[in-house]
C-alpha cells in the first residue's frame, strides 16, 4: 500500500489551494452568492479551472494535469474548509472519472472540454429520497437505432447550470449511462431551493431522443463507467466534509479561546475542552480514511469500494458532530445567519445525503467485511 | 368549577369542546403560521382563529390552571390532565399561546402585588395583551447574572440603558419583562431586579435576528433612556434574581415538555415511515428505536416529575435534568427526521429542514446543556468547585 | 394511570428493604459467597421469607402480602444497590405471577408454599444464547396420559439450587409450561460459573416424566400463563438493574468527592463533573421507566408490554454505561478484585441478557409503537 | 540486511519463516497462556516454544527493528511492516514479548549510554531477562509527576524507599525500570530520575493485585532501604521525566496499535458472527458496522502516523490520540462480543469475559483517557488552562 502520508507534490497543491481559496472564496463568497439569489458561481469556477482544477483527474494528453485522486481530495479538501461553492466535484471528478473508462476520440475531446472549463456536468441517478443506483427505473426505451428517455431524476446537484448531464437509465437488459446536453428537447429542469444554498434540480425526461453516440460506455453496462466515477466522487465528497468538519472545528476551537464568560474564556473549562479534544481525534481518524480512500483509487481502483465507502462514512459522521458541536460550543451566535457556523451544518446536511448516506455505506463496509 | 368528580369534568368539558371548537381548529397544527399569539396589533388568520379564542376565553381555557379571578378556569393536576388528553383527543389547536401565559404568569402568580396581578393577568388570559422576555445580553449568555443593563432611581421613575439579545418576537410584543442591573455596587447576583416595560415607551427599539433556520423569531433589544414607573418591579428592587431562577426553572419545564410530549405522542416511528425511505436502514432503525424508548422514558419523567410536585415532594433542581435531557432527545429527534427524509428534507418546501435547523437552539436557549449539567453536578450531586 | 410517585406504602418498604440490605447483605456478603466457592446464599433468602418478600406477590389467602409488581419492583431495586443474591426474582416474582394466573388449588398450594419459604423456583427457557421463548425447540413427546421431556435448557438463573423447575416445552400444537421438581428422575444439573458469582445451570432433561398435574395452566398455551410471570419477572429484574445502576454511581460520586489527584478532588474536574450529571440524569429517566411497569403491572397488566420492554431496555443501558463510568472514574482502583465495582459490572451484564436484552426489548417496543 | 530491495527482502524472509516456524506456533494465539515472556525463571510451555525463540533469536527477529549489535535485525519501516506481514500470513506467534522489548529498549536506545544498551539490551533480545515497570503510586495516578518513592543518593550507592502499584508481573520480572524522586525540593517533574533495580536486591518484595478479570497481571511493590549501584540510571538525574514522557508517548502508541491492529486484522462482523446469534438483531449489527467503520479507520490512522513519522513528520503528542481512540474503539469491540455471545459468553469457560474485562484498564493503564483528552486539548489544540 502506498504511504499516507502527504507527497511534496500534494503538500505544495494544498497550500497553493489554501491561498487561493482564502483570498477568493471565503465563506462570505458563498453568503453573498445566496443573498443575491443565486445557486452558482460561474465566476469562481472560471478561476478554479485557470488554476487547473478541472483539469485535475483529466490526462496531460488532454490538457489535464492527471495528478490523480488522492490529489482530487486536497483540493475537495481544501474547499471543504470554507465551504467553496463550484461544479468540482460534478464534473472534474465525477464525469472526468467516468469519460476516462472510455477510451474514444469523444471522450478525449470531452475530458479535454472539462479541463479547459467549456462543460460543466452533473449526474442524475437519484429517484427516491435516498441514493440508490441499482434500483433505478427510469427507462430509455429502444426506439430505432437509439432511445427515448422518460422519467424524473431528482436531486441533480448542479443540476440546475450544468452543460451536460450523465443519465442513468434502465435499457434492455440492465442500465446504461447516457452523456446529454441539458439543452436537449425533452429535458426540463426545475431548480431546488436545497438548505445549503447550492445548485440542485429535479429533472424532468419526456420523450428525450438520445442516440447510440449519447451512451458513455456499453448499452446495459452502466456500471462499468459509472462504478469508478460514483467512488471517485464520493471519495472527494467525503473529503469535501472532512475538509468542512475541519474549517468548523477551527473557528469553534477559536472562539473557544476567545469567548469568555464566568470572568474566563471558555476553553477552559474542562468538560469543552475535552469534547473539543475528542472532536480533533474525530477529524484526525476520518483524515486517514480520506488518505487511504484517495491511494487506493490511484494504485488500486478496482479494489476501492470499500476504502471509499469507509471514507465517506467516517466523513459524514465527524462533519455532522463537527456542525452540532460547533453550534452548540458558540451558543446563541452559532444560531444567527450572520455567523457562518449554519453554513457549515446546513452544507453538511446535504453532503451527508449526495452520494449515498451513513448507512448506505455502512452497509457497503459491512458486506465488504463478510457480515 | 362545579364538577370535580374527575370523569364528570370530563364529560362537560368533552362536549363542551365538541360544541365549540370551529372544524378548522382541529388539525391540532403548532407550527408557526398556525399559532394564535395574540396582542394588540394581533391580526387572526382566520374567523375560527378569532371565534376559538373568544369562546376558551369565557371559559378561562387559553389559561387553564389560572385562578378564576385572574381569567383561567382554575383546574387543579388531575383536570389539567384531562383537558390536554381531550384537547389532543379532539385534535385541537390551542387557543391562545404566550410568553405572558408560559412566563410572566408564573411569576405574576408566585411574586406578584395583587394590583400587578388584577392589572397585568387577565389581558394576557384574553389575548389583548402580548409579553416578550429579556434576558440575555452580548456579553450574558451563558452567564446570565452577569447582565449590564442599567436602572437607575430617578426617585418619581426608574431610568433604562442597556441592551437585550435573544428576546423572542420582541418585535411584536406589547410589552418586555426584563431583567436589569438596579446595584451595581452589589455582588453581582444581588443588584438584579425584573421589570416590566412598555414597549411603546420612548427609548426603545428591536432589530430582528435572522437564524440558521431562516426565521427571525429573535431580537436585539435597545433601550436607550427608558422611563419605567416606580410600581412596575415584580418582588422586591435587587431580588429579581429569585423572579429569575424560578422562571428559568419553569422555562426549563416548559421547553424540555416540548421534546418530552413529542415522546410520548406521535412515535417516532410514524414519524419516520412518512419518509418515503421508511426505515429498512439498519442504522437508521437502531437509532430510531433508542430515540423512541429514550424519549418514551423522558416523556415519562415529565409525568413522574409533575406527580411528584402535586404530591408535594419538590423536584427542585431537577428541572435541568428535564431540560438536558428533553432538549437533547428532541435534536436527536429531529437529525433522525432528516435522515430518513433523505433528499426529500432537503429544501425549505415544507418544515423537517427549519424545524431541525430549531431544535439546535432548544439546548443553548432558557440555560445551555453545559449549564444544566453544572447545575446538577453542583445541587444535586455536590461536586466541589 | 396511575400516579408515578412512591405511595407511603411503597416509601416505607423501601425503607425497611434499605435498612435490612444493608445490614444483612452488603456487597461483602456476594464476595464472602463468591470466596467460599458457594452460587447460593440460603442464609439471606430466609431472612427475606422471615421479611416476607417471598410472598410480596402471594394472595393473602395463601399466605402472602399481595402489595403488587410496584411494590416487587421496589424490593428488587433496593437489592440491586448492594447486589444481594437469592432467587427472589426467580421465584418470588415470576414463579408466583405464573402461578396466580391458575386459579386452582394446586397453584394456591404452590403460592402458599413460596411465601412459606418452602419452595424455590427457576425459569427453564433458554436453549441457545439469546433469550428467545417463542422459538422453543425442547419437545415434550405425549406419552400415555402425560408426557415425555427430552432436550437441554441453558442459563436456567437459580436453577443449580432450585428445589422446582418451570420448564417451557414444545407439544403437539403449541407450546406448554411445565412445574416440575428438580429432582425428578431424568433431570441433570450442571452448574455453570457465571461472571456474576451467582446460581446459573444448564440443565438436560432425558426422558423426564411429567403428567398433566405438571402441566402450569393449558397444555398448548404456555403464554397464557408464561407471559405475565417473564414481564413480572422483566420488570423486577429492571428494577434491580436500575438499582444496580444507582448503587454503583453513588460510589463513583463518593469517589469523586474524596479521591485526590493534581490537588484536588477529582470531582472538581468539569468534564468528570458533566460525564457524573449526565449518568445521573440517565437513572433518573430509567427510575420513571422502572416505576411506570410496576403500575401497568398492577393496573393493567395485559397492556403492560411495552411498559415492560421499556424499563428493561432503559435499564440494560443504563446499568452498563453506570458500570463503565465507575470503573473508569475509579482508575485502577475500579478494575482490582478487591474494589465492589468488578461485582456491578459482571452482574450488569448477566442481568442485561436474563430475560431479553437491550435489542431484544427494543424490537419490542419498537412493533409497540408501529415500527 | 543483505537484501534490501523490499520484494527480494519479503522473499527471503517467507521461505525463512517457512522453514523455521514450527507447526505448533503457527496458531497465531496470542493469550496469556501462549506466550513467551522469556526471564531468567521462564518455563517454556513447550518445545516448539523454545525452538522458535531460539531460530528467531539467531535472526535477531524477537526485535526485528533493533540494531544488530545489540540483537535486533535493524530493519527499516518497510521491512517491518513487511516482517509483521508475513508473520500474519503464516498465522505464526510472536516468538517473544516483553516489557523489556516494548518500553526498555526503546528508552535505552534513545536515552541510554553505550555500555547500558551492550550491557541491558541483547539480554532483552534473547528472552533471559524479564523487565517490569515501576511508575504508579497509590498516591499517583493521572498525576504521575507527583510519586513519592524516595531515591538518595549515598556517595558509592542510591537508597531507594517506597512503593509502587500496577507494575505488570512483577512477581517474574528479573529486573524493575521505575521512576523515582531523587530531588524533594524540585519542581515536581524536575527532581525525577529514572533507574534500573535488580528485582533481587535486598529490600524489594511484592504483592499480586487481584483484578476483576480473576487475573492477577499487576503488582505492588515495596522498596525498603533497596541499594542501587550508581550507574543504573538511565539519561541524567532529575531528568527522569523525560525519559518518562518518551516511553508514554511510546506506551500509548503500542496499546493503541492491540485496538488498532485488531480493527485492521480480522473483521469484527466475523468474530461476531462466531457468536451462536449472528447479527440478526437490528441494534447489535448497526453497532457492529459502527464499531468496524471506526475501527478500520483507526488502524489506517496507526499506520498513517507511524509513515508520517518515518517521513520525518513527528507525530508528537498525537501518540495522545492513538491511545485514547484505540483502547476506547477495544472497549466497545470487546462490548459486543459479550453482547453477540448472550448467555455463552457469561461464563469463565472462554476467554471472552475475562477479555472484555480486560480492556476496562486500556483507557486507564498508560494515563487515562482524562488524561490523553487534557493532552490534546492543552498541547495539540492550545486550550487555557
Amino acid at each position: 500500500m502506498a504511504k499516507l502520508v502527504r507527497t511534496d507534490e500534494e503538500a505544495l497543491l494544498a497550500e497553493a489551494a489554501r491561498g487561493f481559496l482564502d483570498g477568493a472564496a471565503p465563506v462570505s463568497r458563498l453568503r453573498n452568492m445566496r443573498d443575491s439569489g443565486e445557486t452558482a458561481d460561474p465566476g469562481l469556477w472560471k478561476a478554479m479551472v485557470e488554476m487547473g482544477w478541472a483539469g485535475i483527474l483529466v490526462p496531460e494528453a488532454a490538457g489535464g494535469s492527471d495528478m490523480g485522486h488522492a490529489a482530487a481530495c486536497v483540493l475537495a479538501g481544501e474547499m471543504g474548509k470554507t465551504l467553496a461553492s463550484s461544479p468540482f466535484i460534478s464534473t472534474a471528478v465525477i464525469a472526468a472519472t467516468a469519460l476516462r473508462q472510455v477510451s474514444d476520440r469523444r471522450a478525449t475531446e470531452a475530458l479535454g472540454r472539462i479541463a479547459a472549463g467549456q462543460a460543466t456536468y452533473a449526474l442524475a441517478v437519484d429517484e427516491g429520497a435516498k441514493f440508490d443506483p441499482a434500483n433505478t427505473r427510469m427507462e430509455a426505451r429502444a426506439d430505432g437505432n437509439g432511445f427515448r428517455l422518460n422519467g424524473e431524476k431528482r436531486f441533480v446537484v448542479d443540476g440546475g447550470n450544468a452543460d451536460r448531464l450523465l443519465v442513468l437509465a434502465r435499457t434492455g437488459n440492465g442500465l446504461t449511462l447516457f452523456d446529454i446536453p441539458s439543452g436537449r428537447e425533452g429535458v426540463s429542469r426545475e431548480r431546488r431551493a436545497t438548505i445549503d444554498s447550492r445548485d440542485t434540480a429535479d429533472i424532468r425526461f419526456d420523450e428525450v431522443v438520445a442516440t447510440g453516440e449519447d451512451v458513455l460506455g456499453q448499452v446495459d453496462d452502466a456500471m462499468t463507467v459509472l462504478k469508478p466515477a460514483l467512488e471517485a466522487g464520493q471519495a472527494a465528497l467525503a473529503a469535501e466534509m472532512a475538509g468542512l468538519a475541519a474549517g468548523a472545528f477551527g473557528m469553534t476551537v477559536e472562539y473557544l479561546k476567545e469567548r469568555k464568560q464566568f470572568g474566563v474564556p471558555i476553553g477552559a473549562f474542562q468538560a469543552l475542552q475535552h469534547r473539543a479534544a475528542h472532536l480533533w481525534c474525530e477529524c484526525e481518524v476520518t483524515a486517514s480514511a480520506i488518505m487511504h480512500a484517495g491511494r487506493m483509487l490511484d494504485d488500486d481502483p478496482g479494489n476501492a469500494s470499500l476504502a471509499v465507502s469507509l471514507a465517506k462514512a467516517r466523513a459524514t459522521d465527524t462533519a455532522q458532530r463537527a456542525v452540532q458541536e460547533g453550534v452548540q460550543m458558540h451558543g446563541g451566535i452559532g444560531m444567527t445567519d450572520a455567523f457562518d457556523m449554519g453554513f457549515y451544518m446546513k452544507r453538511a446536511r446535504v453532503a451527508a445525503e449526495w452520494l449515498g448516506d451513513y448507512g448506505y455505506h455502512a452497509n457497503i463496509v459491512a458486506q465488504a467485511r463478510g457480515f | 368549577m362545579e364538577a370535580t368528580e374527575p370523569e364528570a369534568f370530563r364529560g362537560e368539558l368533552r362536549a363542551w369542546l365538541e360544541d365549540n371548537c370551529p372544524d378548522e381548529m382541529r388539525d391540532g397544527r403548532n407550527d408557526e403560521a398556525s399559532i394564535c399569539w395574540g396582542g394588540k396589533n394581533w391580526k387572526f388568520a382566520s374567523d375560527a382563529q378569532r371565534t376559538w379564542l373568544e369562546r376558551c376565553v369565557t371559559k378561562g381555557y387559553t389559561v387553564p390552571t389560572w385562578p378564576v379571578e385572574y381569567g383561567g378556569a382554575g383546574l387543579n393536576r388531575e383536570q389539567e390532565k384531562i383537558f390536554h388528553d381531550e384537547m389532543r383527543r379532539l385534535n385541537a389547536r390551542y387557543p391562545l399561546q404566550s410568553f405572558g401565559i408560559w412566563m410572566l404568569g408564573p411569576a405574576l402568580l408566585h411574586f406578584g402585588t395583587h394590583e400587578q396581578k388584577k392589572h397585568y393577568l387577565p389581558p394576557i388570559a384574553r389575548g389583548e395583551v402580548r409579553w416578550c422576555q429579556g434576558y440575555s445580553e452580548p456579553g450574558a449568555g451563558s452567564d446570565l447574572a452577569s447582565l449590564q443593563t442599567r436602572c437607575e432611581d430617578k426617585g418619581d421613575h426608574w431610568l433604562v440603558n442597556g441592551q437585550k439579545i435573544w428576546t423572542s418576537y420582541a418585535d411584536k410584543a406589547d410589552w418586555i419583562f426584563a431583567l436589569v442591573r438596579t446595584d451595581r455596587d452589589a455582588p453581582k447576583h444581588k443588584g438584579i431586579s425584573f421589570v416590566l416595560i412598555d414597549m411603546q415607551s420612548d427609548g426603545v427599539s428591536t432589530r430582528p435576528i435572522k437564524l440558521i433556520s431562516g426565521v427571525s423569531p429573535f431580537c436585539e433589544t435597545f433601550f436607550d433612556h427608558v422611563k419605567v414607573p416606580k410600581d412596575l418591579v415584580v418582588g422586591e428592587v435587587n431580588r429579581g434574581w429569585d423572579v429569575a431562577k424560578y422562571l428559568l426553572t419553569h422555562e426549563r419545564e416548559m421547553i424540555s415538555a416540548a421534546g418530552g410530549t413529542m415522546g410520548a405522542g406521535r412515535p417516532l416511528g410514524a414519524v419516520l415511515a412518512d419518509s418515503e425511505t421508511g426505515l429498512t436502514d439498519p442504522v437508521l432503525r437502531a437509532d430510531a428505536m433508542r430515540a423512541e424508548i429514550d424519549g418514551l422514558a423522558v416523556g415519562l419523567t415529565l409525568e413522574r416529575y409533575k406527580d411528584q410536585a402535586e404530591a408535594g415532594q419538590g423536584a427542585g433542581d431537577a428541572s435541568a435534568m428535564l431540560k438536558y435531557m428533553g432538549t437533547e432527545l428532541n435534536k436527536r429527534r429531529l437529525e433522525l427526521v432528516m435522515a430518513a427524509g433523505g433528499s426529500d428534507a432537503l429544501g425549505w418546501d415544507d418544515d423537517r429542514a427549519p424545524n431541525w435547523l430549531r431544535t439546535k437552539a432548544n439546548s443553548i436557549e432558557g440555560g445551555t446543556s453545559e449549564v444544566m449539567l453544572s447545575i446538577i453536578s453542583k445541587r444535586v450531586l455536590g461536586l466541589p468547585g
